[in-house]
């Protein structure tokens, strides 16, 4: 902590800039844009988890007066099935453009199948319900296990297992296997004293974002289009765009608005190349916001899963030898975190043997888009849990069990690569030294711990920084704003600057007036896009030195940049008053002209993150309810650079994590249709559900960025599934493998532990 | 001499079943192409959809990227993030 | 298509709008009054982003009838702040960072402004359920609760 | 697509009019935390909206000798507030306060609730065990129904075309009494109840001497359990009288699967909810 005074504003507590925006109803979010003359834009969807689209008739639709648009599948190009740059990303371009608009099947309930654009809302409705689809609907299958099994109804006949040597011939609904492999598994077994199998399962869950996907286009007649909407990646949306719609990158302007939310479901397109496709045969603006419900049936949850764990151990709490298999819904597409959530699921720990197994599995569901640390909270639940009863087993206290097998500087991971300088130990540490473990369990009430381990991500960025003629600074970045970034690029310019907080003006700016921006995600703004900041404000106080150096008649090399102004490096260097920003911004025009930074990177070295996650509960024994009394996580986050939205990141993961753990689930009848597509019924936490959320900042400096900056966002939803399933072990005796752990669930386990309560 | 490091089902599918291979190398990319050379199947799977672990730090997209004649240099899946 | 003439006060100003009579009260506002800071997150009254003060009761704008509003006095979150001054409870949502994406917060606003003016002295249990009816996926509510008890000292001390 | 009118009348008689006129096409506009849900949703398109709030007997609350008048579109809020009917009815308050939010009942109203007609609605049962009787008006005049008649099935009711419910009287009752309402949701607010139970006690010299037991979210229709209630008068409430009525409970229910609960948990909890809410309406009884 005294390390941190190191800086003057890098971690402190500033106002974030766009605070008076976002607190008085100025600030504008997706559905606030409007243009004159637009029409409203509203999406047909299947009413079938699965069905051939043998015809669809519009008409009538068409005819309807007020209509002036409808577009279905054939009007987006095919698409090549391969993988394919779109942006910075790598996607199925055959995929992405049959999720936007179903071609040939509809393959989930809520799939797009046609849109229309119309004067009003109410005429749009109207010529929705007379547009005609004929479809031969065909069986469907949503439980991931379902669709692994053979004559599962096949959802992409030319689908083949990729991974399997030699490649299989028929079609399935496993789109690829996965195999990661370390010492002997099988040779490790029989050398544990104990050891422990259990099968997990987890429900696909929504990121939940309060605010719905909206979009606005605006395509003109010389082929240019302008595009307003909510995502966390701009570049992304021009690069899917531009693809999708045989667009060049430079006839498409995206302009972000403020996003309501995204944690990974708004890193991909939906309405987006629909509003434009509108647009463009209407000769309009078109304007489309999705409704909650549409929200929930159409955009991407994430994967639910099967996790099975075998572990075993020495009788001194030394893991010998794990072996696990992860199956993960994809939904319609093949495309699920598998990968992550393999390479996760046994990272905290440092053990010989390791075997995983990852199985990238379609169904009849939305295709699922990322999530906080996509992948990892679904195999962290299953090991989390089994390391839990292995401490339990062995009566080890739970925090000692995992720092005696805690991954370390030097530790080879099962995936391939050895650990650097990493966190966990300290994590593990700080959490055993917290308030709250170091507190007396109260009576009638459990304690669970679970940790978790994400990569992070750096990627690509750009950024610039101006010089006002007042000496006023702005930094201009290409990344949506989600959780208060503008405050921490802020902060590190104006350290880096040396003037004041407030007098750095960060701006998001539009695809037309930034470099190339990766998306906001994967915790990586803070650390890639920060750096870019600092390298851009770099580059301007070079440009700053080079104007005092030419105003003084000395070399460059003589002037240094100290406390927001340029003095001579030394007394050798003559007598000078120093030149404060202000006074080399009032005459750069006789120095050289305007004064501007700039930074473009491939940011390498996001610090990977360890979280250890604290929790005490109760459950009531005749309903199943649980109530959380106390809840701390502690966390590797490098360097906070504005601690409050640090703590932010952390509590916010982890309420999302219990909700996962407690109550949200996507319900489907017999039909595959979503029962639950609404927040009354997708169980999100609210504010009475939830005590504090005690943080505990473990600062770890990250080597590869200048501040230290680790992503910190990620991390905090992966362990509080386990942590909470193991509080509810503990405090009722029996282990709950399915979440999530809803009242009725809870109840049905404890009864079926104890038959003479069920007989009653 | 770099210590390539690749997946088991990856090297199951394309490389022998070998996971650790000592190559010769100063780039990403030189690593990549003696990777090729020695096991043709590898060709074109290493520069799409693949993350590259130089000595414990995960870059998203390497190719110029210089090792070191002790790196430890691994190809694992690509990592997002929410 | 006959609308109905509604006038009403909407923060303050005496407003007259015409609106058809299925129109929701949020849809008014955002559409025809150009008032958007009030948010539609769900649009059946579960999320609270839509949440104003309709003669000084809660309730969420997507729950109201436009045509309703005739001789009453609305709140929205473009009328909480006075003239350059923001509303305490806006200031402290700022400086203690009770919000993160900021697409709940003007409902979240509105909800805690109303559970003060009814309860100056809320107790923590009472903010949590007093703003249940606002869904924030973002912060966890921690520092929102923090914000609103802080306010409420605050605004104690400066009543004694 | 036809447009919907909107009226707001000031009197009941004018708004039984409206209704009368409207063919069948009108609703009546209370709180509307229903009805504009449904209507969003496309599930109703009502031809003409009747908004009641505007008419004095409908949003009143007041005592005629000893019993309680509560107007059908008294808002939940505006009950919550109201000292004297929350001294005298607290399970009847409560439940109508677990409503929705705070949001919701800043709108929503026990007449709306009734009229929706769901099984699960909150103010039901606590209406149904205090013996509530709804007054209605219709084209043919006023009559006195007992709440628990008036639901019909899951989103009916046994309201004749263009009768509106008035409001609810709740009975004068001897010192002695008190009712409770609970209800089980997997999160703390914001949810519809699993199961719901209301008790209404009246006890002398620690006998319980009336009793009426209602349960929600268990059968099509809210239920009014008599065997619950046989089972505690003229008991003490020990513990082999109050298991006889949960395990009544538990018979009466007729609960289905769906995406909020269980048959097997809706009849568990309708046995605890009775027991842990007669603990609370003895207690109040007693301190009556």
């Amino acid at each position: 902590m005294s390390e941190q005074r190191r800086y003057k504003w890098v971690g402190t507590r500033q106002n974030r800039p766009d605070g008076a925006d976002k607190v008085t109803g100025r600030a504008r979010f997706g559905a606030d844009f409007n243009l004159p003359g637009e029409l409203v834009g509203k999406v047909l969807r299947s009413p079938h988890a699965h069905a051939v689209i043998k015809s669809i008739d519009v008409s009538k639709a068409a005819a309807l007066p007020g209509v002036k648009a409808v577009v279905t599948g054939a009007d987006f190009p095919e698409q090549p099935d391969q993988l394919l740059p779109a942006g910075e990303m790598q996607v199925n371009l055959r995929d992405v453009t049959r999720n936007v608009m179903a071609k040939e099947k509809a393959l989930y309930e809520g799939h797009a199948i046609a849109a229309v654009a119309a004067t009003t809302a109410a005429v749009a409705q109207e010529a929705l319900s007379l547009i005609k689809v004929d479809y031969e609907v065909l069986p469907h299958v949503i439980d991931v296990q379902e669709a692994m099994k053979d004559g599962a109804p096949i959802l992409h006949p030319h689908m083949r297992t990729d991974g399997v040597k030699p490649a299989p011939e028929k079609a399935s609904n496993i789109a690829k296997r996965l195999e990661f492999n370390k010492g002997d598994a099988a040779a490790g077994f029989g050398k544990a004293d104990i050891v422990i199998e259990r099968e997990f399962t987890t429900q696909p869950v929504h990121q939940g974002y309060i605010e719905p996907h909206a979009a606005l286009a605006s395509a003109a007649e010389d082929g240019q289009v302008q595009l307003w909407t909510t995502t966390q990646g701009h570049f992304q949306v021009r690069g899917f765009c531009c693809r999708l719609l045989n667009l060049e990158t430079s006839q498409l302007r995206v302009t972000p608005s403020e996003i309501g939310g995204g944690f990974g479901g708004k890193t991909v397109v939906y309405l987006e190349p629909v509003a434009i496709r509108l647009s463009q045969k209407a000769g309009k603006p078109v304007k489309m916001v999705m409704s909650r419900e549409e929200v929930f049936r159409a955009s991407g949850p994430t994967s639910g899963g099967w996790v099975k764990v075998k572990m075993g151990a020495k009788k001194d709490g030394t893991i010998v030898a794990a072996d696990i298999t992860v199956a993960l819904q994809a939904g319609a597409f093949a495309g699920s975190p598998v990968g992550p959530s393999c390479m996760c699921s046994m990272a905290c720990y440092d053990v010989e043997n390791i075997h995983v197994v990852g199985y990238d599995v379609v169904s009849n569901r939305p295709k699922v888009a990322a999530y906080r640390a996509p992948g990892a909270p679904i195999s962290a639940w299953a090991v989390e849990s089994v390391v839990d009863m292995v401490a339990q087993e062995l009566n080890i206290d739970p925090i000692d069990l995992r720092l005696k097998n805690a991954a370390k500087q030097g530790t080879k991971t099962h995936y391939g690569p050895t650990f650097g300088v990493i966190g966990m130990v300290e994590t593990l540490e700080a959490a055993k030294a917290s308030p709250h473990y170091k507190s007396k369990v109260k009576p009638g009430y459990a304690r669970g711990v679970a940790a978790g381990f994400w990569f992070n991500v750096g990627a690509d960025s750009s950024a610039a920084a101006h010089v006002g003629e007042d000496g006023s600074v702005t930094i201009i970045s290409g990344n949506p704003d989600i959780g208060g970034s503008r405050a921490s690029l802020a902060l590190m310019a104006a350290e880096e600057l040396g003037i004041d907080y407030k007098k750095v003006r960060p701006i998001v700016a539009d695809t037309a007036s930034i470099g190339f921006n990766f998306v906001t995600g994967g915790s990586r703004v803070t650390f890639a896009t920060g750096l870019a900041v600092v390298n851009a404000t770099r580059d301007m106080i070079g440009q700053l030195k080079q104007r005092a150096a030419k105003l003084w008649e000395v070399d460059v090399d003589a002037v240094v940049w100290e406390d927001g102004e340029a003095r001579p490096s030394s007394t050798n260097v003559g007598k000078f008053e120093p030149l404060s920003l202000a006074k080399l911004a009032a005459s750069a025009s006789r120095t050289g002209g305007p004064i501007n930074g700039h930074a473009q990177l491939n940011a390498q070295g996001a610090g990977p993150g360890f979280g250890v996650h604290i929790v005490d509960l109760k459950v009531d024994p005749d309903t199943g309810i649980c109530t959380i009394d106390r809840y701390t996580a502690v966390q590797d986050v490098g360097t906070a650079i504005h601690p409050s939205y640090v703590e932010g990141q952390l509590q916010g993961g982890a309420a999302q994590g219990i909700g996962w753990a407690l109550n949200e689930e996507y319900i489907y009848d017999a039909k595959g249709r979503l029962l639950n597509p609404g927040f009354l019924d997708y169980r999100m936490p609210v504010a009475s559900d939830l005590p504090m959320i005690e943080t505990v900042l473990v600062e770890v400096p990250n080597p590869a960025h200048p501040y230290g900056v680790r992503g910190v966002g990620e991390v905090p939803i992966i362990p509080p599934m386990a942590a909470i399933g193991s509080a509810i072990a503990r405090a009722t005796g029996v282990r709950m493998v399915d979440l999530p752990i809803s009242p009725p669930r809870l109840s049905a386990a404890l009864d079926a532990a104890t038959p003479r309560m069920a007989a009653e | 001499m770099a210590r390539v490091i690749l997946t088991y089902s990856f090297a199951k599918q394309f490389a022998d079943g070998q996971t650790e291979i000592e190559l010769p190398g100063r780039t990403v990319r030189q690593l990549i192409r003696a990777l090729e050379a020695r096991f043709p199947a590898l060709e074109g799977h290493l520069e799409g959809d693949i993350a590259v672990v130089i000595d414990g730090v995960v870059h998203q997209n390497a190719l110029l990227e210089e090792v070191a004649e002790d790196s430890e240099v691994a190809f694992i899946p690509p990592i997002g993030g929410g | 298509m006959s609308k109905t003439h509604v006038t009403t006060t909407i923060n303050g100003e005496p407003t007259e709008y015409l609106c058809e009579a299925s129109q929701s009260m949020l849809d008014v506002l955002r559409d025809e009054l150009d008032l958007t800071g009030t948010k539609e997150g769900c649009g059946s009254g579960d999320c609270g982003a839509c949440s104003i003060i309709v003669d000084d009761r809660l309730v969420c704008a997507c729950l109201m009838l436009g045509a309703e509003a005739e001789g009453r006095r609305v709140l929205t979150i473009e009328g909480m702040s006075h003239g350059d001054k923001l509303h305490p409870l806006q200031q402290k949502f700022i400086e203690m960072a009770a919000l993160q994406c900021g697409v709940c917060t003007p409902g979240m606003l509105i909800a805690a402004k109303a559970l003060l003016d009814r309860n100056p002295n809320p107790s923590e249990t009472e903010v949590r359920f007093g703003l249940a009816g606002n869904l924030c996926r973002c912060t966890g509510y921690d520092k929102i609760v923090r914000a609103v008890l802080d306010v409420a000292a605050e605004q104690r001390e400066t009543t004694r | 697509m036809m447009e919907a009118q909107y009226r707001a009348p000031g009197s009941v008689d004018e708004a039984v009019a409206l209704m009368a006129g409207a063919g069948g096409k009108g609703r009546v506009l209370a709180g509307g935390t229903d009805l504009l849900v449904q209507m969003r949703a496309g599930m109703v398109a009502p031809g003409l909206i009747v908004d009641v709030k505007r008419i004095a007997e409908m949003t009143a609350i007041s005592q005629i000798a000893g019993a309680w008048r509560v107007g059908a579109a008294v808002t939940g809020a505006e009950i919550h507030d109201h000292a004297g009917l929350k001294k005298a009815w607290p399970g009847v308050v409560e439940a109508i306060n677990l409503i929705g939010s705070k949001q919701v009942q800043g709108r929503a109203s026990a007449g709306g609730n009734l009229c929706n007609a769901s099984p699960a609605a909150d103010s039901v049962p606590a209406l149904v065990a205090a013996g509530a009787i709804a007054t209605v008006q219709g084209p043919n005049g006023r009559r006195e129904v007992p709440v628990e008649q008036i639901p019909a099935g899951p989103g009916k009711t046994s309201l004749k075309p263009g009768e509106i419910v008035v409001s609810f009287t709740l009975p004068a009752r001897p010192a002695g009494s008190g009712d409770a309402y609970l209800r089980l949701i997997p999160r703390t607010e914001m949810d519809i109840a699993v199961v719901g139970c209301g008790v209404n006690l009246t006890m002398k010299d620690g006998t319980c001497t009336a009793a009426r037991v209602a349960l929600g979210a268990v059968a099509p229709t809210v239920l009014l359990v008599e065997g619950a209630a046989k089972a505690l008068v003229g008991s003490k409430l020990d513990d082999k009288a109050i298991e006889a009525a949960a395990a009544a409970c538990r018979a009466a229910c007729k609960p289905i699967d769906d995406k909020r609960g269980t048959i097997v948990y809706r009849t568990k909890i309708a046995g605890v909810l009775l027991k842990r809410a007669v603990a609370i309406a003895a207690e109040r009884a007693r301190s009556n």
